[in-house]
């Protein structure tokens, strides 16, 4: 079963790469997304073997590298962090799967784009079943290349491909960290096992080490390391710039890698991990400050953008940046949770992005938008409902899971845990703002759009509309299904063979007006935000034109690319140059080869001009020879 | 009359150049009968040689001697001589110096390097060597009504008359200061103290180097072998090579073996000059003949660094090196003389743009001949080197290695040239087949003795190894 | 013996002034002259240590053979007066300046191999010498010559041969349009073919037909 | 000073010896100087040779002298005829002159 | 003795390349048959040597199918033998070669026959390379090769090839003349140039400083290393496609091979005395040389450049001397053959199409040739060390291994993962993405059957071997094991010799 559900999507993907296009367009969609449904269904049996029986496993595939005392296999390992990733990734992924069918109609590339999403998910499900380090690094490769791929889908659009390039780049930035976390690991554990690693933990606490000059704490380093990998994947800040550009892929791309499940994956890192980040509050501190800085960086960004899809980007960096800080808080089934609600709801608010993007003819602009709720119902239904659980409404998914976060953030009763605390209650207000202004500016108010006609707006095909909804079903009714089995009191039993709490999970009541001030905000913010975005549009504009420093700050992203740009891009460029022009060919060459040939020539010059063809010359010549040789013998 | 016996080779040689002379003079027109007698009477001359008695012996009051190093060194210079004549037959008869004077001259200049090669004594070696030098002047001249030859003549005349007065004084030296003028008597009288012999030791060295054309005495080389003709600059780059390193390898080793410390110095220094400037002045060369004798400079410099060594495997990689120099530079003549168009013959390097294209052949013996000149393995040129540079650091002279080795780069930058000439550039029209079967022979004997050579390198090794300091 | 030194330094100068005449005489036959001379003292001195045959030899090859074959060719070729108007090629000061610091290196170097001379340790003066006066020089030499040298003698002949052979090739050329003598056919010509009667009409001349 | 020692005829033959070498270099005129200047050098040697033959009662130097002069002989027949040709096809044999080969 | 199968396995090219030279007859029959005994001769020998990679005996690190013939009497003798190290060299060596011919076939527009005769007999020379267990032999084979890759590149090389052959060959040449030196040198001081007696006798520790610096000088310029390594872009770039393959998949490989067996066991002090020479010049060589790639507008001199970085990679593993590095440096060395090999060849086809390499005169290509792009892209990902590919697997071992000894080195290193990324995928997205750049290259045609075949060949292997390198493992595991247990051995016999 375990091998149907990981090879299945890689047997769907080689069947429709290669032989795409003699089956044929159709059949391929038919197959890649049959084939990931049957793995998905196959999920949800292992899901339930899990809860029910505590089914665990580890399947052996063969070995991978053996080189010395570095053994590494290939294996499916089953445990219940496993199980949950398996049902997010395969679910999600089938209902892309159809999504796209409907989505890509016009699209000429269809076999191709289902192989890649197929590819995709065999390798997200590699990364969630690995046992060990350098199958997680494999699946955590592949993902992004397959991320890069997706992005770079659209080849024609130097955009597209820029944003591939960079998304691809900057999570090798973060692979970069991860696989020297992991040189670490085998350095000092001998083993890249999961079991072994965990298991050698508690004796390697006090061990120091001097790296890049700075001693640190083995420990700390390791988690460090790994969380910087785990920063690239799910795009925390520093290393975030990708994900905003990666909205140049096909929105089920969007839907799938870069909500759903990919970006999940360094929160999955953390957690798969948590035997080891436990026994480093630094490292905690780390990821906690780094998650709510993100979450608070990028919902502040979200509040201004205009283009639909990069919204709700830069809201997918807020809400990783919350699972993060959960993570950080020792809250790492929250965390988790967290991922599953987020996966369903964020999913959907791209799809119903796709949808609305569809409808107007691939404009992705919201000021080019506007009052066309009526026409799109559907759409604009599955919108709300996105934006209400993801804002956090109360009894919709995302509010069990973020609420929890809050709550678990408030009860670490650390500094850090309140300030985390706060950060968090204070993004919800923005997510809601900024989620509203997304629903108020795109289908309220007047139409805006100049190239298309009112009349052409057109409901999005069935097979859009029906994932969507089952999507959407998922987002009103997960959190309520799943709340106990996650979070619940029974949950940390669930957990305990994957997940470790060195500090047992506080189950006291936060306070009440903690409990009560999120929805509240949440609630009280749908009002306002109609009022500032489609009633009274003049107060805004008023306020962006008095603070402009202000609005382009915001606008450009905290400057982040064009800081990246000046520090890193171009510098490279010159010194690549510089090395070329005057390392390589000015002094290398200069001096090396091309000046000892230059220097052979002139003496041969030389020695050439020495031979006048005068007799006199010739003889003068043997006589200096004759006597340096008898001067040498005297005075030898 | 045991002594006639002992030189009977040299005794018909003479009888064969006065034999030839009347024989030319009384029959009209007979070039070709001549060059062939000549070549047939080299040929008896070495079944002579080789029959000689396998042991040392030394004839007319110890001033002759044969043995090992001067059987084999003959039989070299006879069979040598025999294949630049039979390779420039064509070039002789197309050059107007078809005269019998010319295999006759030839002759007689072989005949005075066997007695060098066979000298034991003062007197005898500086007769031999000026017969043959005598005959190496008029051969460098012989093209007479050709400015070019005549003036390659007269400074070779000039320069080794002064080479010859300086090596003469230093006879007159080392007879002085040691009282005889036989070799062995020398050695014995010869000691480091005996600063007279010891300056003589200088003036002969010098007069040697000039034979072989090590730098700084090499200064004829260039111009003359531009200058001469062709068959007479294949001769001068192969055959007198043999027998003044053999004497080299003799006066060194049999007569100055006591001082070694005192003319290795100067061996050494010879040698490596010698390499720097073969490798170093030939990179700028346009005329075939003149790199050639760049070329030849150059590996007379590793020649002498064998000789430089002191030791018996010194003399004998020096041989080895001689004899893999000597086949491949017969090849490298044997296609200098194809390069001819309608009964001309070119010298300019550029002639040969393209031969690949035009004559595969040609150009793939001269690609292999002048591989191994650059001494690239697996051809006979590199392992020439190995052997000799064996030798130079069996004795721990590592700069001398060293510098060796890195000309050997500098050098393999002008063959290079030539293959890039011949492989990389644009054909030009193409050269008159050559029928002419002595060289055809020769160029591939050469081209694929250099090729196979590395099956069984031993058989040099075997070859000489009882040549051996007495 | 003072007047074997007297002789000594007599004509050891008169060679070392005509050996520097003979290279910087302007004219060349004039250098051939001075040649001649230096040979003539030398020959004086070797007899004067008893190498008389090879004095009178040295007059014989040298001065009778070579030297007048020196003035033959500066004859034939008409460069007896160099032309001098040439200018002084540049660096040719420095050439000679270099050369002589050289030349002079060299013969010091010479002196210090001569001065290094202890063959025999105490100085003995040449004249003292006692030669074996049982048998003269050219005796003693021609004893040798024949018996013990006798292949050096053969092969200094092949030596004549081959410069023989070098010179005629070299020079040797057969003009065309040029009347040479037939001694077979001038000797062999009979009276009647070579002598005709004419009879002469005075006033007329002669009118000799082909 | 009076007594005459074989340096004494070492020394002339020195002499004589370095005027022929700097008589080879330094002419400028004509090649035939230099052919007598070669003259000059063998005739130093000559004179080193019978030098010491006679003063080690050695035969073999005067014999080498004997060979000597038959070979001066023949090679000043070789380098006249040399450049009697050398002269024909120039015209001149100034030594300034002969560089038509060089490089 | 049994069957001497190296020698012909050496020899069967080289015998070929005869037939192909004694040819006569029409210029048509003359190619066509020439080309059939490449072929053949060159795949015989890769089943010949498949089937001697079945009867390698994994399981001892002695050295096998030992010959021993009378060579140079008395001092050299023609050895040879394999262990678990060279085989692999050897195996991809005559896979790469048919290659190669098939490529030339196709490309070389004149003289293929004396093209094939070249590539056949430089397959001798570098499978003597890897086959030779005597120092000269090696040497021979070594710098023979020069011969034949000089006129590769001469010949049928680009407009500035004269400048690149010489280069190429001087350079290497130059370097590797030290190495006789050091040769001979140790023939006598020890008196044997038989590397088998030589692996057991140790060589006095004063002279293995300057020994080791003469090979090094060789190999630092064969592999080469910063900053002997600008012949290589020039020698690339000029080179026909089959010349840049065989330069690229197997040359340098001898260098490295070179390191590991002689370098390392031959002159364990002088090896650990100079590792922090080769780590810091391959550190630099690693970023140095990716920054350069990074802005190359040449796309075979982006390729050139990106082989020193991952031969960089190469020498920090051999050096690292822990079995993750030497393993990983072998495994690096396979997997750079195939991957380069085929990267070169990707340049090939679109350079026979439209006879540039410019970066910027390609653009689009996927749309035109699909095929292609697929191909590239796999050789792109395999370049960038992405898992799953051959590339990954040599470098991250190569990393592990040089974590152990020295973490900042490794470090540096692996931001030229990061840098690699870069250069590669910017290269594929200007050639392959994008609009497509002129009306040529709507005319190119995909690739054909058989560049399918190659590179379908290549592209099973790369990924083979990256996600199952366990038969590379298996074979070169109890080698290297003993080459590292020799080497510590050795080394600590020196180092109680130093302290005593």
């Amino acid at each position: 079963m375990e091998y149907a559900i990981v090879f299945l999507p890689l047997l769907g993907s080689i069947i429709s790469g290669f032989f795409g296009k003699r089956l044929g367009a159709k059949s391929c969609q038919i197959l890649t997304s049959s084939f990931v449904s049957i793995s998905a269904i196959l999920s949800f049996f292992i899901f339930y073997d899990v809860l029910t029986q505590d089914y665990s496993s580890n399947k052996l595939i063969f070995n991978w590298i053996n080189s010395g005392s570095f053994h590494v296999n290939w294996s499916i390992n089953i445990d219940p962090l496993t199980s949950v990733m398996l049902v997010v990734v395969s679910f999600i992924s089938s209902i892309i799967h159809f999504y796209s069918i409907g989505y890509m109609d016009d699209d000429p590339h269809k076999a191709r784009f289902m192989a890649y999403l197929s590819l995709f998910t065999f390798a997200m499900l590699t990364l969630v079943t690995a046992d060990n380090f350098l199958q997680l690094y494999f699946g955590w490769e592949g993902v992004g290349l397959c991320s890069y791929l997706l992005i770079g889908f659209w080849y024609k659009k130097p955009s597209a491909n820029a944003a591939a390039i960079k998304a691809f780049i900057v999570n090798r930035v973060g692979d970069f960290g991860f696989a020297i976390g992991i040189f670490l690991i085998f350095f000092f554990y001998g083993t890249v096992n999961y079991d072994e690693v965990f298991q050698q933990t508690p004796l390697l606490l006090q061990k120091e080490i001097i790296f890049i000059g700075i001693e640190f704490n083995l420990i700390t380093l390791i988690c460090l390391l790994l969380f910087m990998g785990a920063m690239g994947k799910s795009a925390q800040i520093l290393l975030h710039t990708w994900l905003p550009d990666a909205m140049e892929g096909p929105t089920p791309v969007s839907a799938l890698i870069h909500a759903a499940t990919m970006v999940t994956a360094g929160v999955f890192l953390v957690v798969r991990c948590s035997p080891i980040f436990e026994y480093s509050q630094v490292a905690l501190n780390v990821v906690t400050a780094v998650g709510m800085t993100t979450a608070f960086f990028a919902a502040t960004v979200a509040l201004v953008q205009t283009d639909i899809k990069k919204i709700v980007a830069y809201s997918t960096c807020s809400q990783l940046g919350y699972m993060f800080f959960a993570a950080g808080v020792g809250a790492y089934h929250v965390a988790i949770f967290h991922l599953f609600t987020h996966a369903f709801f964020k999913a959907l608010l791209f799809l119903g992005s796709g949808c609305v993007i569809h409808s107007f003819n691939n404009e992705q602009d919201i000021r080019s938008m506007g009052g066309v709720w009526k026409k799109i119902p559907f759409t604009y239904v599955l919108m709300i409902i996105g934006t209400l659980a993801l804002t956090g409404f109360p009894f919709l998914s995302g509010y069990y899971s973020k609420d929890a976060i809050i709550e678990f953030a408030y009860l670490r009763g650390s500094t850090i845990g309140y300030l985390a605390a706060t950060v968090g209650i204070f993004t919800a207000l923005l997510t809601a703002i900024y989620s509203w202004r997304l629903i108020f500016k795109t289908f309220h108010g007047k139409y805006n759009n100049k190239e298309n006609n009112l009349s052409s707006i057109h409901e999005s095909p069935l097979t859009m509309l029906i994932p969507s909804c089952l999507l959407a079903i998922g987002a009103i009714l997960i959190g309520i299904l799943f709340k106990e089995m996650f979070i619940g009191y029974d949950s940390s039993q669930f957990w305990s063979s994957s997940i470790l709490f060195l500090q047992s999970i506080q189950y006291d009541h936060p306070p009440i007006w903690l409990l009560v001030i999120t929805p509240t905000v949440v609630i009280v913010t749908i009002p306002i935000a109609y009022y500032l975005f489609v009633a009274n549009e003049k107060i805004l504009k008023n306020f962006v034109l008095k603070n402009q420093v202000l609005y382009n700050f915001l606008v450009n992203k905290w400057y982040f690319d064009e800081l990246y740009n000046f520090i890193f891009v171009e510098p490279l460029k010159k010194i690549g140059l510089f090395f070329w022009r005057k390392g390589d060919i000015n002094t290398i060459d200069r001096y090396g080869p091309d000046g000892l040939s230059r220097l052979v020539k002139i003496i041969s010059d030389k020695a050439v001009h020495f031979q006048s063809g005068y007799l006199y010359h010739y003889a003068f010549a043997m006589l200096i020879g004759f006597s340096i040789l008898l001067t040498y013998l005297i005075l030898y | 009359m045991q002594t006639i016996v002992y030189i009977l080779p040299e005794l018909f040689l003479s009888a064969a150049i006065m034999f030839l002379l009347m024989l030319g003079v009384f029959i009209k027109k007979s070039f070709k009968l001549v060059s062939l007698l000549t070549i047939l009477s080299l040929v008896f001359a070495i079944a002579l040689i080789l029959n000689q008695p396998n042991e040392i012996i030394k004839i007319f009051n110890e001033s002759y001697i044969i043995d090992r190093l001067s059987i084999f060194m003959k039989v070299l210079t006879l069979s040598f001589c025999c294949f630049v004549l039979l390779s420039s037959k064509d070039y002789v008869k197309s050059n107007n110096i078809d005269k019998i004077e010319y295999p006759i001259i030839i002759l007689a200049s072989t005949l005075g390097m066997i007695l060098m090669i066979g000298a034991y004594d003062l007197i005898i070696f500086y007769l031999g060597l000026e017969l043959q030098s005598l005959c190496l002047y008029i051969l460098a001249s012989f093209k007479r009504e050709d400015e070019k030859s005549t003036e390659a003549g007269l400074k070779y005349f000039v320069l080794s008359a002064l080479a010859s007065g300086l090596l003469l004084y230093g006879c007159s030296l080392i007879y002085g200061f040691t009282g005889s003028t036989n070799f062995e008597i020398i050695s014995a009288n010869l000691d480091e103290a005996n600063m007279g012999a010891v300056f003589g030791i200088v003036f002969i060295i010098v007069g040697l180097a000039f034979k072989v054309s090590a730098v700084p005495f090499h200064m004829w080389t260039p111009d003359v072998y531009e200058g001469s003709p062709t068959s007479v600059t294949s001769f001068f780059a192969l055959v007198p090579k043999i027998a003044a390193l053999s004497v080299f390898i003799r006066f060194m080793y049999v007569p100055f073996i006591n001082v070694i410390s005192q003319w290795q110095s100067i061996i050494i220094f010879l040698s490596i000059a010698s390499m720097i400037l073969g490798a170093v002045a030939a990179i700028g060369q346009s005329n075939i003949k003149r790199l050639m004798a760049y070329s030849s400079i150059g590996h007379m410099g590793y020649a002498l660094a064998g000789i430089a060594a002191g030791t018996n495997s010194g003399i004998q990689s020096t041989i080895i090196y001689l004899v893999i120099y000597l086949v491949m530079n017969l090849g490298a003549f044997g296609c200098i003389f194809m390069m001819k168009r309608e009964n001309i013959f070119y010298e300019d390097i550029n002639e040969l743009s393209g031969l690949s294209k035009n004559h595969p052949m040609l150009a793939l013996s001269f690609l292999i001949i002048l591989f191994s000149l650059a001494g690239i393995p697996p051809l006979a040129g590199f392992f020439a080197k190995f052997y000799v540079f064996m030798a130079v650091i069996e004795v721990k002279m590592y700069a001398l290695a060293v510098i060796g080795l890195v000309t050997t780069v500098v050098s393999a930058f002008y063959y290079l040239r030539i293959i890039k000439i011949i492989y990389f550039d644009k054909p030009k029209r193409p050269f008159a087949k050559s029928y002419d079967w002595g060289l055809k022979i020769s160029l591939i004997l050469s081209s694929i003795l250099v090729l196979i050579y590395f099956i069984y390198p031993s058989i040099l090794v075997d070859a000489v190894s009882s040549i051996l300091i007495y | 013996m003072l007047a074997h030194s007297l002789f000594f330094y007599f004509f050891s100068t008169v060679a070392v002034f005509a050996s520097i005449m003979v290279t910087v005489s302007r004219n060349t036959v004039y250098s051939v002259f001075f040649l001649i001379l230096v040979f003539i003292s030398i020959s004086i001195l070797f007899i004067m240590i008893g190498a008389e045959f090879l004095g009178m030899i040295m007059l014989i090859v040298y001065v009778g053979a070579v030297a007048i074959l020196f003035l033959f060719v500066v004859m034939m070729l008409n460069i007896t007066e160099q032309i001098t108007k040439r200018p002084i090629r540049k660096g040719f000061i420095n050439n000679i300046s270099v050369g002589s610091i050289v030349g002079v290196i060299i013969f010091l170097e010479l002196l210090v191999a001569v001065g290094g001379w202890k063959y025999k340790g105490t100085f003995v003066s040449l004249s003292d010498i006692n030669l074996n006066l049982a048998i003269s020089n050219t005796h003693a030499l021609g004893n040798v010559l024949y018996t013990d040298y006798i292949h050096l003698f053969q092969i200094s002949g092949m030596i004549l041969l081959v410069a023989m052979i070098g010179a005629i090739t070299l020079t040797f050329s057969k003009r065309e349009n040029i009347k040479r003598q037939s001694y077979f056919n001038q000797i062999q010509r009979e009276k009647d073919s070579a002598v005709s009667l004419v009879e002469v009409e005075s006033g007329k001349g002669v009118k000799l037909d082909d | 000073m009076i007594e005459i020692g074989l340096g004494h005829y070492l020394t002339l033959a020195a002499i004589i010896f370095t005027i022929g070498i700097i008589g080879i270099f330094l002419n400028r005129k004509n090649v035939i100087i230099i052919l007598m200047s070669i003259e000059l050098i063998l005739l130093a040697v000559n004179i080193n040779l019978v030098s010491f033959s006679i003063y080690l009662q050695n035969l073999v130097g005067q014999v080498f002298v004997m060979f000597i002069l038959t070979v001066a002989a023949a090679e000043a027949a070789v380098g006249l005829a040399i450049i009697v040709i050398y002269y024909k096809n120039k015209g001149s044999i100034d030594v300034e002159q002969i560089s038509s080969l060089k490089g | 003795m049994n069957f001497p199968i190296l020698s012909a396995i050496i020899f069967i090219p080289l015998i070929g390349a005869l037939f192909i030279l004694v040819t006569k007859g029409e210029h048509k029959n003359i190619v066509r048959s020439s080309k059939y005994v490449a072929i053949f001769s060159s795949l015989a020998n890769f089943f010949l040597t498949i089937f001697l990679w079945y009867s390698f005996d994994t399981s001892t690190s002695e050295f096998q199918f030992v010959e021993e013939r009378n060579w140079m009497e008395g001092f050299i003798n023609f050895q040879l033998g394999i262990d678990g190290i060279s085989i692999l060299f050897i195996l991809l060596t005559t896979f790469i070669a048919p290659i190669c011919i098939f490529s030339g076939i196709h490309s070389i527009k004149f003289k293929l026959k004396e093209f094939l005769i070249a590539i056949l007999v430089m397959e001798t020379l570098m499978l003597g390379v890897f086959c030779s267990l005597d120092l000269v032999l090696f040497y021979l084979f070594f710098e023979g090769g020069l011969i034949p890759m000089f006129l590769i590149i001469g010949i049928w090389g680009g407009p500035k090839r004269v400048y690149s052959a010489f280069k190429f060959f001087l350079f290497t040449l130059l370097g590797s003349v030290l190495m006789l030196i050091a040769i001979i040198s140790i023939y006598w001081i020890t008196g044997t140039t038989d590397v088998m007696k030589l692996l057991d006798i140790r060589i006095p520790q004063e002279y293995q400083y300057l020994l080791w610096l003469a090979f090094f000088s060789s190999f630092a310029v064969k592999l080469p290393m910063w900053p002997f390594h600008t012949w290589l872009p020039d020698a690339h770039v000029e080179a026909p496609t089959a010349g840049s393959v065989i330069l690229a998949a197997i040359l340098l490989k001898m260098a490295g091979y070179g390191f590991m067996r002689f370098s390392l066991g031959l002159f364990p002090v002088a090896s650990d005395y100079f590792t922090p020479l080769i780590f810091t010049l391959s550190v630099i060589a690693i970023i140095y040389t990716s920054l350069v790639a990074l802005m190359q507008d040449d796309m075979k001199k982006l390729i050139a450049y990106s082989s020193v970085a991952h031969m960089g990679f190469v020498t920090i593993g051999i050096f690292s001397l822990t079995k993750q590095g030497l393993e990983g440096s072998i495994i690096q060395m396979m997997s750079h053959g195939l991957i380069s090999a085929a990267l070169f060849l990707c340049v090939g086809v679109v350079y026979d199409r439209l006879h540039s390499r410019m970066i910027s005169s390609y653009g689009g290509l996927v749309n035109i040739m699909p095929k292609y792009a697929f191909v590239f892209m796999i050789f792109v990902l395999a370049a960038l060390g992405l898992p799953g590919t051959s590339g990954f697997v040599g470098e991250f071992l190569v990393l592990v291994g040089a974590f152990q000894i020295n973490i900042f080195v490794a470090v540096l290193a692996s931001l030229g993962v990061i840098l690699s990324a870069v250069y590669m995928l910017w290269l594929y997205k200007r050639v392959i993405f994008g609009k497509v750049a002129s009306s040529e290259i709507k005319e190119m045609a995909d690739l054909n059957k058989t560049e399918i075949y190659i590179f379908a060949s290549l592209v099973f292997l790369t990924i083979f071997f990256g996600i199952y390198p366990e038969p590379l493992f298996n074979t070169i595991d109890i080698s290297v094991s003993n080459l590292i247990d020799d080497y510590k051995t050795d080394l600590n016999f020196y180092l109680t010799q130093i302290n005593n």
